[in-house]
């Protein structure tokens, strides 16, 4: 990277954060919607972003994890009527300890195998949903009538008022994105970029790669449970058409796309991966043939993703802070300094 | 005292026995060196004690542990450092994240105290950045820190290997072929830093075909054919012994 | 026993398919460790080219019923191995140095491109080939009824299949494409032209596919411009039950996989069949981490 | 250079915010253009946007020209729900569509928050209507009512063991559990069930099981692509059980993929198609239809797209108002017997069609759908 590219980059990461913080202002309910819609799957992204590009296991059923997320908080809101916003962490749980029990078996298994055994789990969950499994998830109906989040009493609805919606679920990313930021930055995130370049010389360097590989199956299964939750309670209404394998397929094409391993690639992989299509609406039928064409194009335009990752810096030979800027800026809010 | 003793080390790959019945202690504090014809199952040896490769029989002690069947990453734990006959770097990543690696088995934070960044992942990251590169500075590459591990010459792509090594607090380093692609220069300054390394207190076991490099180094030496150890002496000993001469010339290496 | 026999060959008949399939898939994979999402749609390209010739041409009028298909056949093979070619010049050559994943993302647009450009041609609906082309009667064997055209479907998937095999294993064309299969750079200095044998396999591969799909069109009859995603998916399953990148892998991972489902439908559920079929995939791969037939490679450290 | 002209127009389009004329009425059109149903929905518009013409030409509604604003819900729920905020956000005065109840479902509560009428015209699941929403109506009919005529016909023609098969959709799950409560309440049982993936080629192992199950008939409630393949194969191996099919089997190409001879003798429920309708309105639509593109309608589906249409433009008319509530208390208690391209169609209070909107068609030697009753 250039130091002028450096040096723009920090401005430039503060003023699509301002422009993003300031949508509602400007954008009607559709925009926000689609707005709505890139930020969820930019946090399925980032999630998928620890298990396929940092410890770079070829994952591609993500949509898994998503759905026992968005189930477990539809099942407990519907039946009992806890608050979706409690089950927060509860879906993520779920989708966690449900990811540590099916990645287990598989974990040893390279490349294309573990790439169709993911794609097998995903369709198994969406077979399993379809047949009303455990008799409460409603079959092929799904389940309807999932409550908003609301809080300090303020319902945020994603359907009334995706203004309100936006500003909750782009909290939810600010956060995310720091808290990535720090696990990327940490004795895990490099430990899983380790194994993902070299499991031979990882395992020599004391890592213990099978564990590695089950935790960032867990911690972005977790992730995705969550944002399970965010997408139910968005939507009200859940069913097993919404985790197709196609949905898994997106999110793989979205951290691609993005930059594997990269932060603000996987944000920008979002952003075009959901935003495209809706962008071609006018273009009716022909839409989805000019979003192939796209995609293929970018590819071979950015063989490495859009936005590769960049190599870190530690603050020790030629710190100059950019990475504690890149965080402060996409968080917006919190702009927590980062600096080992 | 023997730091690593390895007893009836036996295995195979498919019929083949690459080691066989293979016996020798380690002595702490010492320079030791594996040499042999090519093939003769060095880096077999060397993927044993490691547990990259599993022993078909016989057992290996590390300070009285049976570390046998252990995996590779507690082997490290336990205080066994490596580098690789074919260099195996995180490429692309920087010279001082290679270095981290090797520090990770000292570390503790895991993901969640990352994530939340409490205050002792952030004294333990800092100390070992700090350690990392003391360790880079040790081996002469701290003006590289901020490079991408590919980007470096073979030379120093060795020795980058051995920082990371070094910066698993080891007690016993293993080296395969560290002077493989050095030039005469390099290879100097690197007896000059094993002897280094040895000063620190760590023990140092190397395979390696200078034998230039092999006589000046090492104070204990093992020779292998065909999986067997047919020599084990001082370096004047090991220049005198028959079965070694007999090995080197009937082999095609000329090294000698 | 006899729904036993019935449900087998059931299987048989779509497993032949899948193998088919399963055998582009394969041998791209073989070459360039590129999984090829869009080789599902280069077999629908197949039975839509199919139908848009026999339609055109009036082939089984003028020449007969067999020797009219078979021109058919080699017609539909040609077109599709072209397609299959331009599709890796456009879509997948200029990403051979990079991460493989950015070829499969490319492979995804691909796919969306060319289903999507089936449906604008040929409209959304499913299009039907003419029928009474193909003999309709059943055999009757041990007591068992088979239609004559499932064995003429399996016998053909064999045939074509047998031939590749013997192609790639005795011929020097195909002993450049299992070199190159093992080591591209090595190949290369052995005097064999790699890109030569990259645009071969993109054309074995996909006219193999475009068969796959003129056999479905002319038995099953119906086509429509999604198919080739599940087929495709049922393929690559296929291959890597086999050992992907392994020719036979291939052929016995696709029977297998087709008698796997026709059997967990049969005897345990059809709602849960892809799901079974999915389960003991991965049972197998926990079992034989490289698939069936696939090589277990120690890597050398 | 082109390209990036196309990206600035559709950018533009994405962009445009809610433009307010007076002399429009804004339709909004929600359907599948793209995806697995997308022959459903271009039909749907196809239909709908013929019908608007015809409207402008003799001069529009209330004197205003009448825009169809088309959203694509690819057939997902969630491209729906965002398609839905699209038409809403386009100040539509109510929305046609769309095919499929879980897709209609997940647009459903963004047009009952923001107080937009909805006539759907393929959603067919009973829990649509059972919610209270006061501005959702469709034009088919449910579940229900097709499950009672559905078990009531193969009742009559005393078969007692009766298999019900299904693709696992909503739609087609939800007819077979009807089928099957109303058939365990009777004398005739179920001796199976079970479901088929639809997409698929070959069906002969299901048929193989069906066969060893010895059913009297066959109630088959997914989709005319599978129906037909099911009829074909079903000949091939020399079964001869009948089957009957739920109504979204009314598609001429069921016969084209099952053939004339295998289709012969099948039976299906429907709403009645345009062309066995006396009433000049569905004549006057099909000649129509024909002159423009040259075929006639594909599915009945669209069609009951094009009577949502009708019903809505009614409704502007004779209330003189694009008021949600208004147009909506017209529906229910205003509207009376109106000619649709379907039938009379009227509402009840939950937004349904009332009526006996189910037919028997049996296809007969010749692959044409003869209306039965």
């Amino acid at each position: 990277m250039t130091v002028a590219a450096r040096k723009i980059k920090k401005p430039l990461y503060a003023v699509i954060a301002a422009c993003w913080l300031a949508a509602p202002f400007f954008l009607g309910n559709y925009q926000l919607d689609v707005l709505n819609n890139i930020a969820i799957y930019a946090l399925l992204g980032l999630s998928l972003n620890i298990i396929l590009g940092y410890a770079g296991m070829f994952h591609m059923g993500h949509g898994a994890f998503f759905a026992v997320g968005a189930y477990t908080t539809a099942v407990i809101n519907t039946t009992w009527g806890v608050p979706v916003l409690w089950l927060l962490p509860l879906s993520g749980v779920a989708a966690g300890l449900f990811a540590l029990v099916v990645a287990k078996p598989i974990i040893h298994l390279r490349g294309d195998y573990l790439l169709i055994v993911t794609i097998g789990m995903v369709e198994i969950v969406r077979i399993a949903l379809v047949n009303n499994v455990f008799g409460i998830t409603g079959g092929s109906n799904g389940i309807f009538g999932i409550d908003a989040p609301s809080l300090f009493g303020r319902t945020i609805s994603g359907i009334v008022a995706p203004g309100d919606y936006f500003y909750l679920v782009t909290a939810f990313l600010a956060f995310t994105i720091t808290v990535f930021y720090l696990l990327e930055h940490s004795r895990f995130g490099r430990a899983l970029q380790f194994l993902n370049q070299d499991p031979v010389a990882a395992e020599g360097s004391g890592i213990d790669t099978a564990r590695y590989r089950l935790a960032a199956f867990g911690i972005g299964a977790f992730w995705a449970g969550m944002v399970g939750n965010l997408y139910a309670s968005k939507i009200t209404f859940i069913s097993p058409e919404s985790f197709s394998f196609w949905e898994s397929v997106v999110m793989f094409m979205i951290v691609i796309l993005g930059g594997a391993g990269s932060i603000p690639g996987v944000l920008l992989g979002a952003f075009l991966i959901i935003g495209l299509p809706e962008l071609f609406q006018g273009l009716q039928q022909y839409r989805l043939l000019l979003f192939g064409i796209v995609l293929v194009a970018m590819m071979i335009f950015r063989p490495q993703g859009i936005l590769p990752p960049a190599p870190r810096s530690y603050g020790v030979a030629e710190d100059d802070g950019e990475n504690g800027g890149q965080n402060s800026a996409q968080d917006g809010a919190s702009g927590g300094e980062v600096r080992p | 005292m023997s730091l690593l003793r390895i007893e009836n080390a036996i295995r195979y790959f498919g019929g083949l026995m690459a080691v066989g019945d293979v016996s020798f202690t380690v002595p702490e504090g010492s320079v030791f060196g594996l040499i042999g014809p090519n093939g003769a199952g060095k880096t077999t040896v060397f993927n044993l004690i490691t547990g990259n490769y599993r022993l078909d029989s016989g057992k290996i002690f590390f300070r009285n542990e049976d570390i046998s069947r252990m995996a590779t990453h507690r082997v490290v734990e336990r205080g066994i450092a490596r580098t690789f006959q074919n260099i195996r770097l995180f490429s692309g990543m920087t010279v001082l994240e290679n270095v981290l690696a090797g520090r990770h088995c000292r570390m503790k934070a895991g993901p969640v105290a990352a994530m939340l960044r409490l205050p002792s992942q952030r004294i333990e990251e800092r100390r070992a950045v700090a350690r990392a590169m003391a360790e880079l500075l040790f081996v002469g590459l701290a003006g590289h820190a901020g490079n991408l591990a590919k980007n470096l010459s073979y030379g120093n792509q060795r020795l980058l290997e051995i920082a990371r090594a070094l910066a698993a607090d080891p007690r016993l380093i293993i080296l395969d072929e560290p002077a493989g692609g050095m030039n005469d220069y390099e290879t100097t300054a690197l007896v000059e830093l094993i002897s280094k390394i040895r000063d620190r207190g760590i023990t140092v076991m190397l395979i390696e075909h200078d034998m230039s490099l092999v006589m000046r180094a090492c104070e204990r030496i093992v020779v292998l054919e065909h999986g067997k150890k047919i020599a084990a002496g001082n370096p004047g000993e090991i220049q005198s012994d028959p079965a070694v001469i007999e090995a080197y010339l009937g082999g095609d290496d000329d090294e000698f | 026993m006899e729904q036993f026999f019935t449900q087998l060959t059931n299987g048989l008949a779509v497993g032949g398919i899948y193998a088919l399939i399963a055998l582009g898939y394969t041998m791209v994979y073989g070459i360039l460790k590129l999984i090829n999402f869009a080789h599902g749609d280069l077999f629908t390209i197949g039975a839509y080219l199919g139908l848009t010739l026999l339609a055109s041409l009036a082939l089984t009028d003028t020449v007969g019923a067999v020797a009219g298909l078979l021109v058919l056949a080699v017609m539909v093979m040609g077109l599709v191995g072209v397609i299959g070619i331009l599709l890796d010049r456009a879509a997948y050559k200029p990403l051979r140095t990079s991460p493989r994943l950015s070829a499969v993302v490319s492979a995804l647009g691909a796919s969306i491109v060319f289903s999507n450009t089936i449906m604008l041609v040929y409209g959304p609906s499913p299009r039907v080939y003419p029928q009474g082309l193909l003999p309709t009667h059943v055999l009757d064997v041990f007591g068992l009824s088979i239609p004559v055209m499932r064995l003429v479907i399996l016998t053909t998937s064999l045939v074509l299949m047998v031939g590749l095999y013997i192609f790639i294993q005795k011929t020097r064309t195909g002993t450049a494409i299992r070199a190159a299969a093992i080591d591209q750079d090595a190949a290369r200095l052995m005097g064999i032209n790699v890109d030569r044998v990259i645009m071969l396999v993109f054309f074995i591969g996909p006219a193999l596919g475009g068969a796959a799909g003129l056999m479905v069109g002319l038995h099953y009859g119906q086509i429509n411009f999604t198919m080739g995603w599940l087929y495709g998916l049922k393929a690559f399953t296929a291959a890597i039950l086999g050992g992907i990148g392994n020719i036979p892998g291939a052929m016995v991972g696709g029977l297998l996989l087709g008698v796997i489902e026709s059997m967990g439908a049969a005897y345990i559920s059809n709602a849960w069949k892809d799901a079974i079929a999915f389960f003991v995939l991965i049972l197998i791969l926990i079992v034989r981490p490289t698939g069936l037939l696939g090589e277990r490679v120690a890597e050398k450290i | 250079m082109k390209k990036i002209l196309l990206l600035l127009v559709a950018a533009s389009l994405f962009w445009a915010g809610p433009v307010f004329s007076s002399d429009t009425i804004r339709i909004g059109l929600m359907c599948p253009l793209t995806g697995s149903w997308a022959s459903e929905g271009q039909d749907m518009r196809r239909i709908v946007e013929l019908l608007a013409d015809e409207i402008n030409e003799q001069g529009g509604i209330l004197g205003k020209t009448v825009e169809v604003v088309v959203a694509d819900d690819g057939g997902d729920p969630r491209t729906a729900a965002t398609a839905a905020q699209r038409l809403v956000q386009r100040d539509v005065v109510g929305v046609i569509g769309t095919y499929g109840s879980s897709i209609t479902e997940a647009s459903q509560n963004i047009y009952a928050a923001t107080g937009t009428l909805q006539i759907a015209n393929g959603s067919t699941s009973v829990r649509l209507s059972e919610k209270g929403l006061p501005y959702f109506f469709r034009t088919c009919p449910r579940d229900d009512e097709q499950g009672r005529v559905a078990v009531e016909t193969m009742l009559a023609d005393g078969h007692d063991k009766i298999a019900i098969l299904h693709d696992s959709t909503t739609y087609a799950r939800g007819l077979a559990d009807e089928a099957r409560a109303l058939i365990d309440a009777s004398a005739a049982e179920v001796v199976f069930f079970d479901a088929l993936t639809p997409g698929e080629q070959d069906y002969t192992t299901i048929l193989t099981q069906i066969r060893g199950n010895n059913p009297d008939v066959v109630f088959f409630t997914g989709y005319y692509p599978e129906a037909g393949m099911l009829l074909r194969q079903k000949l091939e191996m020399g079964l001869d059980t009948p089957f009957i099919g739920g109504d979204a089997n009314n598609n001429p190409d069921l016969v084209k993929i099952a053939g004339a001879r295998a289709g012969a003798g099948f039976r299906f429920l429907s709403p009645p198609v345009p062309g066995d309708l006396p009433s000049p309105e569905a004549k006057a639509f099909l000649d129509a239809y024909n002159e423009a593109y040259g075929q006639a309608p594909g599915s009945i589906w669209a069609v009951l797209a094009g009577d949502g249409f009708r019903v809505l433009a009614k409704a502007i008319e004779e209330t003189g108002s694009t008021d949600t509530d208004t147009i909506a208390d017209y529906l229910k208690n205003g509207l009376s017997e109106f000619p649709g391209l379907t039938g009379t169609i009227d509402f009840d209070d939950k937004g349904d069609r009332i009526g006996d909107v189910y037919r028997v068609y049996e296809v007969d030697d010749e692959g044409r759908f003869v209306l039965q009753m």
